[in-house]
């Protein structure tokens, strides 16, 4: 089956719907307006507004409903239209999704998920265009999943969905119209491994989410100089699969991480500071990382994709690890 | 608006009894709280709930089981009033196994699923968004029950009430907000922080039902505290309570109250729900003296065993720190 | 409420060419931009005016230059009102080093300090504590200004407006909250998104004045504007003004306009600002057919010449990226 | 002078408010109620309601109004009670003091202070007990500072006010009660440079904020065994001064990371990275971390203090970290 990114989310969306009855779908415009990417688009019209419900702009107050809901027993989907307007409602978030659980001992599961866009290159300047994925792994009691293929899309949210606790899905809107096809059997994905999207044996090149093709891009570009770099696809920030990194970091000695995230305190530092912990005595050269710059997206394009992670980038980082001595 | 309720409701006997043993059984555990706190058992935040008793004795017995209760850090009495055993609610006091949320809350954070009590909450105005969400989630189920949710005076000025009082207003579901107005947060008074303090005005804007009641006047709240829930439970969307009350006690343990004159306690002191109750039974001829010392005795037992069982509590090895982060308890980082 | 304001001051010929000059100025630059970003020059964000040109034109007029203006990012009619060089936000569109913000902001965050236009603000509801905040310098340095903030009906739904309106009111402070209702936030009516659908109602709930004005009319925009700043200035604390307009354009130049229909939209634009205008001039007998051919001709020169500017407009090189993240240039992470 | 942390606070403020008219204070009960941990105790009644400025609950308002005043040419102090509450005023946060200047092409100037007691250690349990300091730091356009001692405490306050961009000054409210002498002329202090609290040879123990007082006993400690540590407070987490961190790692060849941050994606995380990167053929051990556990804080005193990084837990991971052969 031929599909897109965006596709396979509406009909994971869709399926959940379907076969059971304690999921609706929450958030701004997801119903009316068919979803800020067009992701819900024909769902208001399958399921009813009950189900498929439009929410004001009010997120601090829709995602602790979608917390209060899951508590009571429902399944509930939330949309925050885009990670910059999450900034709301982190309170509900950190304090009531993440910690209810635990505060109550146990008796409180939210079986909650977030939905939540992502990312920048769009041209759409300062506050439309974080990515703030890896920082939202720092919170405990979270669950944190990067989809950036087309099965992960299709295939996360029915994971998250039976997991009894809290899941944010980022998925990165630079992703959405990414076509390629998918079995028509799809389902249920883990989300507790990394993924080796590229075997190789010189260097790890280590990334999520967005910057997934880009990387993939990388390592084809990295073989024609004779390095065979290995891709791996954290999926998910949150726990993180640190065994599947160290277990290629052990065999190639060398790594790149890929973060479209702020550089200082994103989540390729963590990625960074485990191999160290981990794999020190197999490194042969220091870990490097290709981060956004740290600073507020700028809206011009020359501005904007300087300040991203590219492909070149990524070759250039790879390169010099490689060119490093042990 | 003020209350329009019928508070003529006869004040028979056992009903008097029954709302007067939850007050005292309130009071008796606070007092009980100060000790323990002063010697270092009871540690951390704890905000007594003196004063106000008439408000969780009285809006409580108007619930159903079915009901859930979304409440604040000032809820030993919405707890108790819910009827958490004061065993549980003391060893969690105590930080241990056998406290109601297994010595991981403490006072701010006592919970109990079985009986719809979705917990104390210390973020002001952070349970307002969770009581939508329950609300929305038995709506959708088609039960019929009614969330009420508890906050102060305080959580008015916060965000977090508007987006949840216009979505429930909105989506009419079966929310009774329940404000206990003690005139202060912390030490801000009411009307150095909102521009409108007539707080009922404020929530009919929302075009929801509200009323003041009397918030020392336990027959006054239970009355009110019914009527609106039967209107929510028909159908009617959600209402909210003003609940005008004091708390005779400073903020919190930590608080050396400055903020309010000696004077103005005293007067409200004056209206105390607990002896100004009794009056009222004594006067009505539903209580005797007897009936009195039975109470504060098997009260004081209450809290006594309550104590006891509290202090031979286990405390939670550290081995299980980890525990309850996530349900799977295998789910690492 | 709605609006008690004398509109029918006197329309001279100098103020009703001015204030078609300026609608005329914005209609036409957002057309211009529509075309340039089926051309790939301008990218991102652009959300138009294109309907509700009276508003801006209007309330601008009523701004003395000491005033602040906060807004959205719908902006460029705000920008262009205030007084931002046509060329500036052109070039700001491109996002060249000439632009309005360095062509760091593009359009949804055109800034002009010099003109105290604090900019375009992407967040719903994000300007209002800014505005908050610039009122409160204003007030206690004895600044004799108003400070007027735009946000779109969308944005009354978000705690931010509560929280803001609710400390304006208390504190008294110089603000003119100016609520563009559109009747839509993206593709959610009003009626599906409040409870209480009279926004002036609402705001009115906060213990300040507030008025319903009609937003298509631009000298009932202007006087409207005039008499609530004035009443602010005068130390009457924070007013509330809703401008009831339309957008007869999509959300943004992403939206499809799917949940509304062709009939209201059509029903809206006999009500277009512009043709109105132009028709109460001619009848007062204040506008000839080589006014309205003077205007469009000057109107496009100005359009041309900005395109142009910003054209030949520089783009920053690279290596000064991560400048402006601190005003030291030095400050490193 | 014998002061306390919190008097040193008291007497920056009251020194900043009386040397400039554009200096005010504002938050939750800092004026009539003295503030909650007392530290604005009596200003009050010295400046008045309007510079000691008590604001209803309503985080992001107040927050916001900081920003906007500051925008107009103010220098405000806003106070946000504890780190637990900064949630509900992260977009201002992020969205607008962090990207003012930076969206409006160096136009805005965001001249803000944010004072917010962090923390945790007192039985305050989940929601009241976050050490998000280093989590902050992730922001690009913030300076996030973390005064560990009296001199600190006393001159940080006045390098913030005149600092042209926002800074957000973290106490440890487990400091305010920590007594010492101060000069009399303690005064504005730098805040581009992390400090060595003491020499030593054999490992880096690098730290911040409420964890500095353990991190010396560590130290002591390890003294008795030979182990003769470094101690550096970082003082700064944005920008880091990761100079003064190489320069020592480059000369002890091993680093502990004491922070009282959740372990995954906290500014540990990136101070290991930045050593990775920076000291690599340097180091003769893998760089540890002692963290806090990654559990919403337990109000169990047993448990709230296994949560938590203890001097015994750092001592520990020197002696592994000087152990491990190179
Ligand atoms: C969001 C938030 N801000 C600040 C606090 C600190 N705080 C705890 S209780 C309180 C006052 C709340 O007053 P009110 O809502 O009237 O309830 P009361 O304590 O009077 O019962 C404050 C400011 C908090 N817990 N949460
Ligand atoms: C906090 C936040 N949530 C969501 C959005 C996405 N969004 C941008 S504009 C908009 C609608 C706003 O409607 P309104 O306030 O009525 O202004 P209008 O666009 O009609 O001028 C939405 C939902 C946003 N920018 N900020
Ligand atoms: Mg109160
Ligand atoms: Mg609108």
């Amino acid at each position: 089956m031929n599909t897109t990114y965006r596709e396979a989310i509406r009909s994971a969306l869709s399926e959940a719907l379907e076969s059971d009855d304690r999921v609706f779908l929450m958030g701004e415009d997801v119903g009316r307006y068919g979803g800020c990417f067009a992701v819900s688009l024909g769902l208001l019209e399958q399921f009813g507004p009950d189900r498929i419900r439009d929410a004001p702009l009010s997120e601090s107050a829709f995602v602790g409903a979608g917390v209060g809901a899951a508590m009571a027993g429902m399944r509930p989907i939330v949309e925050i239209m885009t990670v910059n307007f999450s900034l709301l409602a982190l309170d509900q978030i950190m304090n009531n999704a993440a910690t209810l659980l635990h505060m109550s001992g146990g008796q409180c599961a939210v079986p909650l998920v977030l939905r939540i866009p992502t990312g920048g290159g769009r041209q759409v300047a300062a506050q439309h265009s974080h990515s703030l994925d890896g920082w939202f792994a720092h919170i405990p009691g979270l669950r944190v999943v990067t989809p950036a293929t087309l099965e992960d899309a299709r295939g996360m949210l029915a994971t998250a969905l039976a997991d009894p606790d809290p899941v944010l899905i980022f998925e990165h809107a630079s992703l959405y119209p990414m076509s390629g096809s998918l079995d028509d059997d799809a389902g249920p994905v883990d989300l507790d491994r990394a993924a080796v999207r590229r075997h190789g044996t010189d260097v790890s090149l280590i990334t999520y989410g967005g910057t997934l093709p880009m990387t993939v891009e990388a390592a084809t570009t990295l073989q024609d100089d004779g390095i065979d770099a290995e891709v791996i696809d954290l999926r998910t920030l949150r726990p993180l699969d640190e065994a599947t990194v160290l277990e290629s970091v052990s065999r190639t000695h060398r790594a790149v991480i890929v973060d479209e995230g702020w550089r200082s305190g994103s989540i390729s530092a963590e990625v960074s500071a485990r191999i160290i912990e981990g794999a020190f005595y197999e490194l042969d050269a220091p870990v490097a990382r290709v981060c956004s710059a740290e600073v507020p997206m700028p809206y011009a394009h020359q501005l904007e994709q300087a300040a991203l992670p590219s492909a070149d980038r990524v070759v250039a980082a790879a390169r010099e690890v490689v060119g490093a001595h042990g | 608006m003020t209350t329009t309720v019928d508070t003529t409701r006869a004040l028979d006997r056992e009903r008097g009894l029954a709302l007067l043993r939850q007050m005292t059984l309130i009071r008796r555990f606070e007092e009980k709280c100060v000790q323990l706190y002063s010697a270092g058992t009871i540690r951390g935040f704890v905000h007594l709930y003196i004063g106000e008793e008439a408000v969780a004795a009285g809006a409580m017995r108007a619930l159903t089981p079915d009901d859930a209760v979304v409440s604040t850090y000032r809820e030993h009495g919405h707890a108790l009033a819910r009827g958490i055993p004061t065993r549980a609610v003391m060893a969690e006091m105590f930080g241990k196994v056998e406290g109601c949320s297994g010595g991981r809350g403490g006072s701010m954070h006592l919970f109990d699923v079985g009986s719809r009590f979705y917990g104390g909450n210390a973020i002001v105005a952070g349970g307002l968004p969770l009581a939508l969400g329950l609300a929305l989630a038995d709506d959708m189920r088609g039960r019929d029950a009614v969330t009420a949710c508890f906050f102060g005076d305080g959580a008015v000025a916060e965000g977090e009430f508007h987006e949840t009082l216009n979505l429930a207003a909105l989506w009419r579901l079966p929310v009774l907000f329940l404000c206990e107005n003690n005139l202060y947060a912390m030490g801000t008074a009411i009307e150095r922080a909102q521009s409108q303090t007539d707080v009922a005005l404020r929530a009919s804007s929302y075009e929801m039902p509200a009323w003041s009641v009397d918030g020392m006047d336990v027959l006054a709240v239970e009355d009110a505290t019914r009527a609106a829930a039967e209107a929510v439970r028909a159908g009617g969307g959600p209402h909210f309570l003003e609940l005008r009350t004091y708390r005779f006690r400073a903020h919190s343990l930590y608080d050396p109250d400055r903020y309010r004159t000696k004077d103005e306690i005293r007067q409200w002191m004056q209206r105390d729900p607990l002896p100004a109750f009794v009056e009222r039974m004594r006067a009505a001829g539903s209580l005797t003296d007897a009936d009195v010392t039975a109470i504060e005795d098997e009260v004081a037992a209450e809290i006594t065993d309550a104590v006891d069982y509290a202090q031979s509590g286990h405390e939670e090895p550290v081995t299980s720190l980890t525990r309850w982060v996530y349900s799977d308890a295998g789910a690492g980082t």
